[in-house]
């Protein structure tokens, strides 16, 4: 257990670093908070908010040398998107995903990662240019795939003769019991997360050589 | 139990063997999960609420588990020895309160009688003796008070503390009329006690004791029976009596281990033989109840069940006390014979030895003392390794030490 | 006892427990405070309390047993003497080494330094902890004038044999009555 | 902002859904103010109330804690400031406030700073769900208790991030100790409360209060199934151990840990912490007040509300104001007033616990949270369910 400054200089980093990071962050935020209100009113700006926390905390996640930090920037990623689940009208899973994934399984990893020293050469370049080509490739694709199918009009998507009665956001979140194509992905989802689990304390086991060194 | 003293400098040095579970004494099996950490040194103390003092423990913890401790001791050291081997015989009597300040008045005794001791010849009056029992007997009461209240703080329970202050503060306020201090009382003089007491007194301590014995039910319910409590004290800190003997443990200590030893009857002084063989009073020896024997449960039960038999005691006293003289032919500038003397009589917190030697002249020329608390806290580096951090504190106040006096 | 049995006593014991210790505190919670608001009321002080140094001054004769007797050696005193008569310059008692053990007060052979009920002592300044016990420094104006007269006698009488006269004494009654003159 | 988007924004048919603020606000609204802007009116307002709430509770539970505490040991606790120092926790207001505000060195002061915040703005969200009476509330929201739990978990991080902000081997004790102490205790607490949602059918306090409105108003959850005192016994000691406090003070406790993740802080900011504290003591009061002991029913509640309807008119910008009879301003009174006394009755019951027990061990700790409390919930909520099907079976259902 190494308490977080135990590392060389701020726990932050470089603070000009730091501050052109966050100034960017809120500049990014004030962008998104005016553009939501000028484009859907009230709703808007609450959604420019729940966007802001959302991608935000995962910047900073990415962004923080501390790895308790980045785990705590996780936060308002979670609480931005349960934000994002009552705007859609999901409230249960909106409360299920601050309940479980806050109160939980952030818990649960901030109790893992709080017992973590620091690694100090994690923002090296050629460490993190990898990483940044994946993300990029993605985040590139992910943006053409919503570009090509989302609706910017503001008015629902009918094909002639349906009824204005789309499925919600809310029936998504039951859907994922109630529905059969759901399940199966739900359910190996949880599976590849048990055997991640078990692995990750297989890998941070005590080998009984290790032992056998220190008491030497 | 081979311990390994905790090394700063080295990794960690696993108390136990982490691949094999830890089977407990009673019978269940603890597994230690069997992942990388790192060891990290805690300072507990000098500073801290349950050091009882300015006592600092030097923790070396594995998450919650402490693998190794080391008690340091010397915050509180005012070289109590060596000034009783500059000042007259008389004016170290004051020095003998500060050391355990918790029972001044066993204190006092203890080095009155070793001074008795040299001075052959010198009688101390019946009346005198039956004060000077009364006083330590109700010392030793106010004693456990602390002892309990205290412990039931260090284990989490707060209102304990404050019903135990109750009585012991009317305790005080008996001694407050007899002697006219409430902490340090210097009132045992060598040769005898230096003020009778007043009109009623005794009648005092009578009703004392009355509502003494209803309110030691409360306290017998309130904490030694709970259920928490039993689950925080049983099974933890086992001293097993070799171990007891071995560490030179002494008083409750002792008693807590299943070892039948109290110089109040093994080795009587004062008034106690007489006292004992009237079956006025019996020694409290566990048993381990609760748990196994020797657990911290057990050296508190020993406690709260010598409250008991103190009342008894000063019943009996109070039953037998007959007027007369209080102090004893003593010069007023006291020169002692030449000669050496060790007496230990049984203080709440265990054996308290004095040793004086003197040359005939106004001023010893050797004060050692052999502090209870001194011995009892050396166990604790032996107990903790391997327990939990609240088990370190719980068994840190089991052992009821008393800075002034480890220190002196 | 089997597993089943343990646990089901546990969750007994914890229980009955719990609720007998929120009897016992229940039941206090209902009676009359036992502690009293202390600057507004005081417990009684019993008069062996061993409180704050008093000195009657003109009882004492300046003997240092106190300070003597003293484990600390806290007491300090001066006093000038003219014959018989005392003029006090300090007498001091060090309250940031005193151990309030009563051993001065035994020694006095004139019974005049006692200790006191008042306990409360505060300061800002540590070094008003060192107190001076006279009430008045100098000498008290009748041993002044005792002091005058025994010296004036004195004179007479050394003037007198100078005059080579034999002077029977003067009665004491007589000197009484011209000091009061 | 759940008040907000609560109620689909175009429909302008029912907005306060019986909401008193809101429905004068609405009453009051000149045509050219836009609805949203009386609706984020209406929140704001409930904002400000929330924390002048919190604030409230705070204060009055310091207060009682201190009295509580003292008699139960046989002194007075706080007596000089005001009538038996009833205004001591505005004196220590002022004190924390102008105490120096201390931030450790080695700290991490960003998240030092933002804890306190994160804690009581958790506790601010849940306190959004409470209902105060029938006709008076902040956000209705249908799930109610799941959103109360599901906020009040988020303080979790909050002392976390306290713990690990300080850089005090004795805060990252505290805080390790409140998060595994929480996990353990956040099931036990969503299951025993199961039981009387099995009874009620509903997440909604209004609703579920208003299911217990029988009997002249005594028919309440506990009488209805045999199950549920066993399941309040459960639930009682899961909220000890989430609201941390004795015997489950763990995180702060103050003979082993110092003071556990509160060692570094001081003034203000550890006031926010203990603000923290008594609400969400109050708060999961009221939520047991409200699935167990009736709610807002009780006789007098029930006897205001069987009263003849009088009402008086306040000209017609407001409408009428209703006195007396059921959902008039006399029965929101009387049940604010249960609703109050009930949630403050829990937490003299903690507090009565507190001040009589010593503390759990952290091993003990979880096995009483792992197999303990859980095994025994399901079971209360397999007999509860059991019983209720019975009961449906054999009785029709007349509960």
């Amino acid at each position: 257990m190494v308490p977080a400054s135990s590392g060389p200089g701020p726990i932050g980093g470089d603070p000009n670093l730091q501050r052109l990071f966050y100034g960017a962050l809120a500049l990014l935020g004030l962008v998104a908070l005016v553009a939501g209100g000028l484009r859907a009113g009230a709703p808007g700006v609450a959604f420019g908010l729940m966007a802001l926390l959302t991608v935000g905390g995962a910047l900073a996640c990415v962004w923080e040398r501390s790895v308790v930090r980045s785990a705590f920037a996780l936060m308002a990623t979670f609480m931005g998107t349960a934000g994002i689940f009552v705007l859609l009208e999901a409230d249960f899973l909106a409360m299920a995903q601050v309940l479980i994934y806050v109160g939980g399984i952030l818990a649960l990893l901030l109790f893992g990662v709080m017992l973590t020293p620091p690694d100090l050469g994690e923002r090296k370049l050629t460490r993190v240019l990898g990483g940044l080509a994946v993300v990029g490739a993605a985040t590139i694709w992910i943006g053409m795939q919503v570009a090509g199918s989302a609706n910017f009009s503001g008015q629902p998507v009918l094909t002639p003769g349906e009824t204005a009665d789309p499925v919600t956001a809310k029936d998504i979140g039951v859907g994922f019991l109630a529905y059969d194509q759901y399940v199966i992905p739900f359910e190996l989802a949880a599976v590849l997360l048990t055997v991640a689990l078990v692995a990750s304390v297989y890998i941070a086991r005590r080998k009984r050589s290790d032992y056998a060194e220190e008491r030497r | 139990m081979a311990q390994t003293a905790p090394d700063s400098k080295q990794g960690a040095s696993p108390s136990m063997s982490l691949d094999e579970a830890r089977v407990l004494p009673s019978g269940e099996r603890e597994f230690m999960l069997d992942v990388r950490t790192q060891d990290m040194e805690l300072n507990m103390g000098p500073q801290h609420p349950a050091t009882h003092g300015v006592m600092r423990i030097l923790l070396r913890v594995d998450g919650e588990i402490v693998t190794g401790a080391q008690p340091h001791l010397g915050y509180l050291h005012r070289c109590a020895e060596k000034i009783g081997e500059n000042v007259e015989w008389l004016q170290y009597l004051p020095y003998t309160d500060r050391y355990d300040y918790l029972s001044s008045m066993n204190n006092n005794l203890g080095y009155s009688m070793a001074v008795e001791a040299l001075m052959t010849g010198l009688e101390i009056p019946r009346r005198a003796q039956m004060l000077r029992i009364i006083c330590a007997e109700l010392n030793r009461i106010g004693s456990h008070l602390i002892a309990y209240g205290t412990y039931g703080l260090d284990i989490g329970a707060f209102t304990p503390f404050f019903y135990a202050f109750r009585e012991r503060e009317w305790m005080m306020a008996l001694f407050e009329k007899i002697c006219g201090a409430r902490l340090t009382y210097s009132y045992i003089r060598i040769g005898g006690v230096f003020n009778d007491a007043p009109p009623g007194w005794l009648g005092e301590v009578e009703r004392f004791c009355d509502v003494f014995e209803q309110k030691w039910v409360e306290y017998y319910d309130l904490l030694m029976e709970n259920h928490i409590f039993v689950k925080r004290t049983a099974d933890v800190g086992v001293i097993s009596r070799e171990m007891a003997l071995d560490f030179g443990l002494t008083g409750p200590m002792l008693r807590g281990s299943g070892v039948d030893w109290d110089l109040r009857r093994d080795m009587p002084y004062s008034l106690y033989g007489e006292i004992w063989k009237d079956g006025a009073f019996k020694i409290p020896v566990a048993r381990g109840e609760k748990g196994s024997l020797g657990d911290c449960w057990d050296r508190t039960w020993v406690r709260v069940m010598e409250m008991m038999e103190s009342i008894k005691i000063v019943r009996w006293c109070l039953a037998h006390i007959e007027p007369g003289p209080i102090i004893g032919d003593v010069p007023k500038v006291l020169r002692v014979p030449t000669g050496e003397a060790y007496v230990g009589i049984e203080n709440p917190r265990g054996e308290l030895g004095h040793y004086v030697v003197s040359d005939g002249g106004k001023v010893a020329i050797r004060v050692r003392v052999r502090g209870p608390s001194f011995v009892n806290v050396a166990v604790t580096e032996a107990l903790m390794t391997g327990t939990l951090l609240s088990d370190a504190v719980a068994i840190v106040g089991s052992t009821d030490v008393v800075i002034g006096e480890t220190d002196r | 006892m089997n597993a089943t049995a343990k646990y089901a006593k546990n969750v007994w014991d914890g229980l009955k427990s719990s609720l007998v210790g929120m009897q016992i505190t229940g039941k206090y919670l209902l009676q009359k405070p036992i502690t009293v608001q202390y600057p507004l009321e005081r417990l009684p002080i019993p008069n062996r309390y061993r409180g704050i140094h008093y000195l009657e001054q003109e009882k004492c004769i300046n003997c240092l047993a106190c300070a003597r007797a003293c484990p600390i050696d806290c007491i300090e005193m001066d006093a000038v003497r003219h014959g018989k008569e005392l003029e006090w310059v300090s007498f001091t008692l060090d309250y940031q080494k005193c151990m309030f053990c009563e051993l001065c007060v035994y020694p006095c052979p004139k019974d005049c330094i006692h200790m006191g009920t008042e306990f409360a002592f505060v300061s800002y300044d540590r070094s008003e902890f060192k107190h001076d016990l006279l009430s008045f420094k100098g000498m008290a104006r009748e041993a002044k004038i005792r002091m005058l007269e025994a010296e004036e006698k004195k004179k007479r009488k050394e003037a007198a044999k100078a005059a080579g006269q034999e002077v029977a004494d003067e009665p004491e009654s007589d000197a009484d009555a011209e000091a009061e003159s | 902002m759940l008040a907000v988007t609560e109620t689909p924004l175009a429909a302008p048919a029912p907005v306060g859904d019986g909401n008193l603020v809101l429905d004068l606000l609405t009453g009051l609204r000149p045509e050219s103010v836009p609805l949203w802007a009386v609706m984020a009116t209406s929140a704001l307002i409930a904002v400000g109330l929330a924390v002048a709430l919190i604030s409230l509770i705070a204060m009055f539970s310091t207060w009682m804690e201190r009295k509580v505490a003292g008699h139960i040991q046989c002194r007075y606790g706080p007596m000089h400031v005001g009538w038996h120092g009833w205004l001591q926790p505005i004196a220590d207001g002022v004190k924390l406030l102008l105490k120096e505000d201390i931030i450790p060195k080695g700290a991490d002061k960003v998240l030092f700073v933002l804890s306190p915040a994160i804690v009581l703005a958790s506790l601010l969200g849940a306190m959004a769900a409470l209902a105060l009476s029938p006709n008076f509330f902040f956000a209705d929201i249908d799930l109610g208790v799941f959103f109360i739990l599901a906020m009040t978990s988020t303080t979790t991080i909050g002392v976390v991030m306290a713990g690990w902000a300080s850089n005090s081997k004795w805060s990252l004790y505290g805080s390790m100790r409140e998060a595994a102490q929480v996990i353990a205790y956040e099931v036990p607490l969503g299951i025993s409360l199961m039981v009387p949602l099995i009874v009620a059918g509903t997440f909604n306090l209004r609703e579920a209060s208003a299911a217990q409105g029988g009997w002249y108003g005594m028919h309440w959850f506990v009488f209805q199934n045999p199950f549920m005192l066993p399941a309040f016994l459960l639930f009682f000691t899961a909220v000890l151990a989430e609201t941390k406090r004795a015997p489950f003070d763990l995180p702060e406790s103050e003979s082993e840990l110092v003071s556990g993740f509160l060692t570094e802080y001081s003034g203000i900011r550890w006031s926010f912490f203990f603000m923290e504290e008594y609400a969400a003591m109050f708060l999961y009061s009221a939520v047991g007040a409200f699935f167990f002991f009736g709610g807002f029913e009780s006789p007098f509640t029930w006897a205001v509300a069987q009263m003849a309807p009088h009402t008086i008119d306040l000209g017609e910008t407001i409408g009428t104001l209703k006195l007396l009879g059921e959902g008039s301003l006399l029965h929101n009174l009387v049940a604010v007033a249960t609703i109050v006394v009930k949630a403050f009755a829990g937490v003299f019951l903690m507090m009565w616990v507190r001040w009589s027990l010593p503390r759990i061990r952290i091993d003990q700790v979880m096995t009483l949270g792992y197999k303990y409390l859980t095994p025994l919930s399901m079971v209360c909520v397999l007999g509860a369910a059991l019983f209720e099907l019975a009961w449906i079976r054999f009785f029709g259902g007349a509960s």
